[in-house]
């Protein structure tokens, strides 16, 4: 069936995420989408999806005009999404998780479910065991079962969202196996949400691609990776030239740390951080570079060996304490983990950087906040509540919260959600505090970014860390197999 | 900040008028005419002098309460235990009371920190229950205001029982030195009106422009970000509630030195409960709790007058209270009324 | 006590837990839902009047139920009303719910305090109540008890073996994964919200038809907590929930039981008890220290021995869902 | 009454209640009471106060209503619970031109342990029950079948000990002389719930207690408390088939809950010492004293004459109404009295010699439950 997008227009508030964007997709063949951070990628699959409702603009399937008010409607219509946290109940067992949606009747049918569960699954490939809680599985796991769910609900158009940042090599390879087998055998029409153009060379057959809210090219693949680039940014505005900062001073320094952590087991980290060096950790979500980190800003404690700070064993140091020794830890959620919705900039301000006063001179913080509001360029007043504040801006404002001086930065996606020339000002401003002898320890999922930005980078595959590599004599090939596990 | 317009303001008033026509309805339904009832409860209130003071020597705990979990509300926490905390403060000042033999001007003092510390200390039990126990403030707080009312019938019916012999009513009357110095004949202290004042100012001032009182405020709105800020959660947890108990402690002092001459039994009678009302309607802001609670005070007092005049059951107070918070919670502010049916949250409309 | 009081005692215990044991397995309906309904006590005291007042006018025991069921859903309704399409903080509404709840019932039932009226009768089931020791344990009753055994079966069936219990668990663990599969998470919180509020409505006529006879004011003060904990007890499963009851009922028991063996001892240190508990077994189920507890044991055991220990709430439970505009606030 | 009075003016007085008017008891007996004085005598007229204590209304004193009831004209005030005993002598004290009987207190008694603290115009009324509650025990060794017997105990006082030690004596006296039992044989359990009535959460709820009690094997409770909960759950039991009695107490109609299994109910009558007082003060007569109105013998049930009363149930059969009537009659020539020595207390000092007959003050100021009885005595 030919699916065909017109005119599709999304805003949230003044943001543009779709703004009127028309696409034909045919069946049988497997198309990417891509883009560049907020460009409009996933907006404008949950419009496709039913997820969210577009304020213009018409969907027909074949030759009918649909309208979904949920993603169960569109996948009715044979639409489906594996979004990029696989949209399950993690408290229950695959099978449940299955049934869920299945149908509508009161008495669960279990037998017979259970053998579409496994002909679904014998069909693309893949290996479940129906008893196992969801909460036990990797994210890839989690994500085949998404695609086997929408399978056996009779998905004819299937859209992935990102569906690789979360898996390891060998997974990525099965995936794509079976996608293929869908779309060339079954004849589906498979949507590959993606920045990684490779990926996008690898299995597509053809490619859209968005900016700002908007269909700016499309291309028959194989094509030049040079004309995707151009399409998605424009012009790629150059970056600023890094000058390496680093000393003979060990900021950071491990000894066969293990870390416990809820579902994964860090082990055997040995290295150290030199003062004024930009350490990146590369990997897929959940592989233990998050946990690294929380181990180092003293939000979990490793089970085994010692962690140094500037030779000071700070092994046992909780949270606030790493902090006052210059420590600073920035997590991935804005609002979530990093911000206070409710709260203003100068509360804000005043929250992180105030030392043991007891009144607060608020006409001080108010002017200190002003300070930093011009020199992080946030768009808002000191009394301005960060959940007013857009995206960026809160991500800025997550920037003009840290003290000085500080030792050791940890940084969680330090620019997730910026557009290319706010991330490179954010990088700016960062290697100003490396200059002044702070030790950055990140983690991205950008590869380019790792590699512009580190001095050294090492990545983690299901709790294991690679080796170090120097980052000038690294590639985005060589970071992909040691993000696969390889050596 | 964007400020509120008048009509966002001046909304609050809609349902507060709604509950008084609900009670109406209610005087109606029982045949009283509410221009009698009102005129009962207004009299019963402020029909003289006496009357307005006793709503004023009733609005002293009530407020002192309140306050306190003003601070515990800015926290996040939901203090339940106030009632215990209360029990507790006038089970600590009685202890003195009775036991302590020192002049009245160390006495009284000694009464008040006692009560503050022990409000303060049941309240630290629940708040340690909660941050290392994983047991809900309301749950814990719950237990314990039944184990400060039971304690204190063990000991107003065992060690404390007065010499002539065991009534349940409470303990011998306490040496006038024990006592607030009251206002004429009334159940008025002056120094309680005092601590009122100076804990509302203070607890004002905390909240506006100390540290702590920012820390809390973080701590209410997002604890994980909170945390992440520099707030040790754990400790402003437990002293957040233990400052609300030791402000319901000093309440319970109050009841015991100047409402009553004695410990008795239900020393409180749900002074605590009500006092989280008192905060829920003035929207949690200290500056609107001694008038609120003034309000609750007057309608509590008022209602004993329409018991005797009209021999309806004094809950309608209650209710006209209930009520009214009930719907100003609901409805009292305009904006979110606006997602209602049929007007739903205006959309972002392109603009080409 | 020999054998026969022994079986007495327990009957006792049984008939007695059977209102908890309702009002728990509506709440837990409810928060499995993902809403809190914190007014349980307020509810419990108002349908316990409003279905004896009904019950007494019609000369009816059903008629009473049925009121009081309504009253029941009533009050959960605003609940639902004020926490899914206001957003307000669903613990303020429930609580002012609960007190108010109490004053309303002192209020209107203060005409009906302490006369006879109509109750709930006896029926024991043939057979079965002449099972020794277990029949007349369980089997001869008031119906009402065996409504409290087949809610809790078909509730715990409803939750966790049939398809819309996986619906219902859906919007209580992960409201977004059953939006995406078809689930209109919103009606559905109403729907269960409402039937749980019923059933606590039932709960509390169950007291003023049956357990206590007639109305007085403050009938069933306090209970409404005490059901509140033991849905987390329960760990959210109507069969623990009922255990969970009937300890509590067992508890009372002993209380009365320890003031007769032990009369050294002061009275009220025995009133003490159930508070005594609450705060023990929600340590029990909620801390850290059970936890390192359970590390002691063997590894193989610990996954047992933490199912049976420790409960987990459902993790959306208290949260707002808004379908398909999820973070744009 | 001394013939009858006529009142030239409306004469208000108050009645301040602990507990609800309607509430089958203690309280209700007070207001019934009241009810008598305005059928009684034209012109009388009452205001009442229901539920005052600290549980239900912390906003409300005895002061504060009492200042309601003087605005109101009130020149006589009863205030009906051992609760307000002291806070009436200040009520007293700031309004010598009213005056106030508190039931149940001592003060006003001048061989008594508070004697001279009632200012002049206060005065005390208490109905003679200890006799009443003999013919309750009485009632209930003539009727139990299992030799146990339980009383649902408010909380620990003078009262509620003298109350429950004579009942005691009654049942003991029965059991022995006209069941020819050995009274050490007769089980007599006190459970104390912590209160007058019911407060959930903080005293044992009695309908528990009650449950308890039968479980146990106790076929006959006595109440003693100021609600229902013993007729109520003992009818419950009776219905199941069970053969359970029960002995209601404070208020004439308590065995109108369930009077199948209804044995008799120990009452208070207000009405004519309520009428007495209101004639004696309407008549400028009235002088402060400490009554401790005994029963009309003649008749326990004229509620025109006697103060306190005995009304037997449903339940009870004739053979044993005979004996009960052998018994009362033995109590109204003072043949019988159950408080006659030997008696030893609780922990086993003696109390009474051999012979010796109990004076008021020893069974006014009872220390301690009997020897015999099984419960806490404090
Ligand atoms: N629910 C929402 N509420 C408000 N703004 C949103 C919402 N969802 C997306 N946006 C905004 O819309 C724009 C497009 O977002 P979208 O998620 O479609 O980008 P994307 O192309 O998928 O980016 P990425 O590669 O980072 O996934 C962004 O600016 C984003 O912040
Ligand atoms: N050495 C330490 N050992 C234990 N706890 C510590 C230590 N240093 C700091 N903390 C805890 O961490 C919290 C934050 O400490 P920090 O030095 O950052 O002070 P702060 O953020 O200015 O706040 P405060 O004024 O409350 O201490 C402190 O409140 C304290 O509880
Ligand atoms: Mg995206
Ligand atoms: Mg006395």
């Amino acid at each position: 069936m030919q699916l065909q997008i017109k005119g599709i227009r999304k805003y949230f508030g003044d943001v543009k995420a779709n703004d009127g964007i028309s696409l034909t997709l045919q069946p049988g063949k497997i198309y990417g989408l891509l883009g560049e951070n907020g460009a409009g990628k996933s907006t404008l699959m949950k419009v496709l999806s039913g997820y969210h409702k577009p304020d213009s603009g018409e969907i027909t399937l074949g030759k009918e005009g649909v309208r979904f008010d949920s993603p169960a409607e569109a996948l009715a219509s044979g639409i489906g999404m594996i979004y990029q946290d696989p949209l399950d109940v993690p408290s229950m067992r695959i099978l449940d998780n299955y049934l869920l949606g299945r149908d509508r009747k009161v008495l669960l049918d279990r037998a017979e479910a259970l053998q579409e569960l496994r002909q679904t699954a014998r069909r693309v490939g893949f290996e479940v065991d129906p008893q196992a809680f969801i909460d036990t599985l990797t994210l890839g796991e989690r994500q085949q079962l998404e695609l086997l769910r929408l399978l056996a609900m009779g998905a004819e158009v299937l859209i992935l969202d990102e569906p690789t940042t979360g898996i390891s090599g060998e997974q990525k390879e099965e995936l794509f196996d079976s996608i293929r087998k869908l779309a060339t055998v079954e004849g589906k029409t498979v949507i590959l949400v993606s920045h990684k153009l490779a990926e996008v060379q690898e299995l597509c057959h053809h490619v859209f691609v968005l900016r700002k809210g908007k269909l700016v090219g499309e291309a028959e693949i194989p094509c030049l990776t040079e004309d995707l680039v151009r399409l998605m940014f424009e012009d790629v505005p150059p970056r600023t030239a890094r000058v390496p900062h680093v000393r003979q001073e060990k900021a950071l320094e491990l000894q066969e740390v293990g870390i416990d952590g809820e579902r994964l087991q860090v082990s055997g980290l040995s290295f150290d951080v030199q003062s004024g060096e930009v350490f990146g950790l590369a990997g897929l979500e959940g592989s233990g570079q998050r946990l690294l980190l929380q181990a180092c800003a003293g939000l979990i404690h490793p089970s085994q060996g010692r962690i140094f700070l500037n030779g000071r064993d700070v092994t046992r140091f909780h949270f606030h304490r790493m902090r006052s020794q210059g420590v600073a830890y920035l997590p991935a959620g804005r609002l979530e983990e990093g911000l206070v919705a409710g709260l203003s900039l100068t509360e804000h301000i005043a929250l992180a950087t105030m030392d043991r006063e007891f009144l607060i001179d608020w006409k001080r913080y108010v002017e200190e906040t002003q300070r930093r509001i011009d020199r992080y360029q946030i768009v808002g007043q000191p009394e301005t509540l960060v959940d007013e504040l857009s995206g960026g801006n809160q991500q800025r404002a997550l920037f003009a919260l840290l003290r000085s001086p500080l030792q050791l930065m940890l940084l969680e996606h330090p620019t997730r959600g910026l557009d290319v020339r706010s991330a490179d000002w954010i990088w700016q401003l960062l290697m100003q505090r490396v200059e002044d002898g702070a030790a950055i320890l990140f983690m991205s999922a950008d590869l380019d970014e790792l590699i512009e930005r580190s001095d050294r980078i090492a990545a983690f595959s299901g709790g294991r860390m690679s080796r170090i590599v120097q980052a000038q004599e690294t590639t985005a090939e060589e970071l992909g197999y040691l993000i696969g596990g390889e050596r | 900040m964007k400020r509120a317009s008048l009509l966002q303001r001046g909304w609050v008033i809609v349902p507060i008028l709604v509950a008084l026509v609900i009670t109406a309805l209610l005087l109606l339904a029982f045949k009283v005419s509410p221009v009698e009832g009102f005129g009962a409860m207004i009299r019963g209130a402020f029909g003289d002098m006496s009357k307005t003071l006793s709503v004023t020597a009733f609005w002293v705990p009530m407020t002192l309460a309140a306050v306190g979990l003003v601070v515990s509300f800015t926290a996040g926490l939901w203090n339940i235990g106030v009632e215990g905390q209360i029990v507790m403060g006038a089970i600590a000042a009685s202890w003195l009371a009775l036991k302590l033999d020192v002049p009245r001007g160390l006495l009284i003092p000694l009464e008040m920190l006692a009560a503050m510390a022990a409000g303060a200390i049941w309240a630290g039990i629940v708040a340690v229950l909660k941050t290392r126990g994983k047991v809900h403030e309301i749950f814990g707080g719950l237990a314990f205001n039944n184990l400060a009312i039971i304690f204190t019938n063990y000991l107003i019916s065992g060690p404390w029982q007065p010499p002539e012999g065991g009534t349940f009513r409470g303990t011998s009357p306490f040496p006038d030195k024990a006592l607030l110095p009251l206002l004429g004949d009334s159940r008025l202290s002056p120094i309680s009106v005092v601590m009122v004042i100076v804990a509302v100012v203070g607890v004002f001032l905390i909240l506006r422009g100390t540290a702590w009182g920012l820390k809390l405020k973080a701590l209410g709105k997002n604890p994980d970000s909170a945390f992440l800020l520099g707030v040790s959660s754990e400790r402003e947890t437990i002293l957040a509630l233990m400052l609300c108990g030791a402000l319901a402690g000093l309440g319970g002092a109050v009841r015991v030195t100047s409402w009553f001459d004695s410990l008795r039994q239900s020393i409180s009678g749900g002074i605590g409960y009500l006092a989280l009302l008192v905060v829920m309607l003035s929207a949690f802001r200290v500056a609107i709790v001694p008038f609120v609670s003034f309000f609750f005070s007057a309608v509590l007092n008022g209602s004993i007058t329409l018991q005797l005049r009209t021999q309806l059951h004094s809950a309608l107070g209650g209710i006209l209270t209930g009520v009214m918070v009930l719907l100003v919670l609901l409805f009292g502010d305009i904006r979110t009324l606006r997602i209602l049916p049929g007007q739903r949250r205006k959309k972002a409309v392109p603009d080409e | 006590m020999n054998d026969s009081e022994l079986v007495r005692v327990l009957a006792s215990i049984v008939l007695q837990a059977t209102p908890l044991t309702i009002a728990v397995c509506g709440e837990t309906i409810t928060e499995r839902a993902g809403v809190v309904n914190l007014s349980l006590d307020g509810t419990m005291l108002l349908s316990a009047m409003a279905g004896f007042v009904a019950a007494y006018e019609s000369s009816s025991v059903w008629v009473g139920f049925l009121v009081a069921g309504l009253v029941g859903a009533l009050f959960a309704l605003i609940v639902a009303f004020g926490s899914i399409r206001l957003r307000k903080d669903q613990f303020a509404v429930g609580f002012v719910l609960t007190l108010l709840g109490d004053e309303l019932s002192a209020f209107l039932g203060q005409n009906y305090t302490r006369i006879p009226g109509p109750h709930v009768s006896h029926l024991g089931i043939p057979l079965l109540k002449d099972i020794p020791i277990l029949g007349p344990i369980f089997f001869d009753h008031d119906p009402l008890v065996y409504f409290a055994f087949v809610l809790v079966a078909v509730t715990w069936w409803w939750m966790f073996r049939s398809q819309p219990g996986l619906q219902l668990r859906s919007a209580g663990e992960r409201p977004e994964a059953g939006f995406a599969r078809g689930v209109n998470i919103n009606r559905l919180r109403y729907l269960y919200t409402i039937i749980g509020g019923a059933l606590v409505g039932i709960a509390g006529a169950a007291y003023s038809l049956d357990i206590k006879l007639g109305w007085s004011e403050g009938l069933t003060r306090g209970l409404g907590w005490i059901a509140l904990a033991i849905v987390i007890f329960g760990g959210w499963s109507p069969i623990r929930g009922m255990a969970g009851a009937l300890l509590f009922g067992a508890s009372k028991a002993l209380a009365a039981a320890l003031q007769r063996r032990f009369p050294e001892v002061s009275v009220v240190a025995f009133n003490a008890t159930p508070w005594v508990l609450m705060i023990l077994v929600l340590l029990l189920v909620g801390s850290d220290a059970t936890e390192r507890l359970i590390q002691i044991v063997p590894r193989r055991y610990q996954r047992r021995l933490r199912q049976i220990l420790r409960v987990r709430a459902p993790a959306a439970l208290g949260t707002v869902f808004v379908p398909g505009e999820t973070g744009e606030d | 009454g001394a013939g009858p009075v006529e009142l030239d003016e409306p004469f208000v007085f108050g009645v301040i209640l602990v507990g609800p008017k309607n509430d089958r008891g203690w309280s209700q007996a007070h207001y019934e009471g009241g009810l008598y004085v305005e059928q009684n005598l034209p012109g009388a007229e009452m205001i009442v106060f229901e539920s005052l204590n600290p549980a239900d209304k912390p906003e409300a004193t005895l002061e504060g209503v009492v200042d309601d009831m003087v605005a109101e004209g009130a020149k006589l005030i009863f205030t009906t619970s051992d609760e307000f005993e002291e806070d009436t002598v200040g009520a007293a004290e700031k309004y010598p031109e009213v005056v106030f009987i508190s039931i149940s207190g001592d003060d006003a008694w001048a061989e008594g342990q508070d004697a001279g603290e009632a200012p002049s115009n206060e005065g005390n009324i208490m109905g003679r029950m200890p006799d009443m509650k003999a013919i309750a025990g009485c009632a209930a060794a003539l009727t139990t079948q299992t030799g146990k017997i339980s009383y649902l105990g408010p909380l620990i006082n003078f009262e509620t000990r003298r109350l429950a030690a004579s009942a005691y004596l009654g049942a003991r006296y029965c059991y022995q002389e006209y069941r020819g039992l050995d009274p050490d044989d007769l089980e007599f359990t006190v459970t104390w719930i912590g209160f007058w009535f019911n407060i959930p959460g903080v005293t044992l709820d009695p309908t528990e207690v009650v449950t308890g009690f039968l479980d146990g094997g106790t076929d006959v409770v006595l109440s003693g408390i100021d609600t229902t909960e013993a007729i109520v759950v003992s009818g419950q039991r009776a219905d199941l088939g069970e053969q359970v009695w029960a002995i209601p107490y404070d208020f004439e109609g308590a065995c109108d809950e369930k009077p199948e299994i209804c044995l008799g109910v120990p009452y208070f009558n207000w009405g004519p010492s309520y009428l007495d007082t209101v004639e004696a003060i309407a008549t400028g007569t009235w002088e402060q004293s400490w009554d401790w109105n005994a029963p009309n013998w003649d008749d326990l049930t004229d509620n025109d004459v006697t103060h306190v009363g005995w009304v037997d149930g449903p339940a009870l059969t004739t053979e044993l109404k005979a004996d009960l009537d052998t018994f009362i009659a033995g109590l109204a020539d003072g043949d019988i009295n159950p408080w006659t020595g030997p008696l030893n207390l609780q922990d086993g000092t003696a109390y009474l010699a051999d012979g010796e007959i109990a004076t008021d003050f020893q069974i006014w100021y009872l220390p301690q439950l009997l020897e015999g009885m099984t419960g806490p005595s404090e």
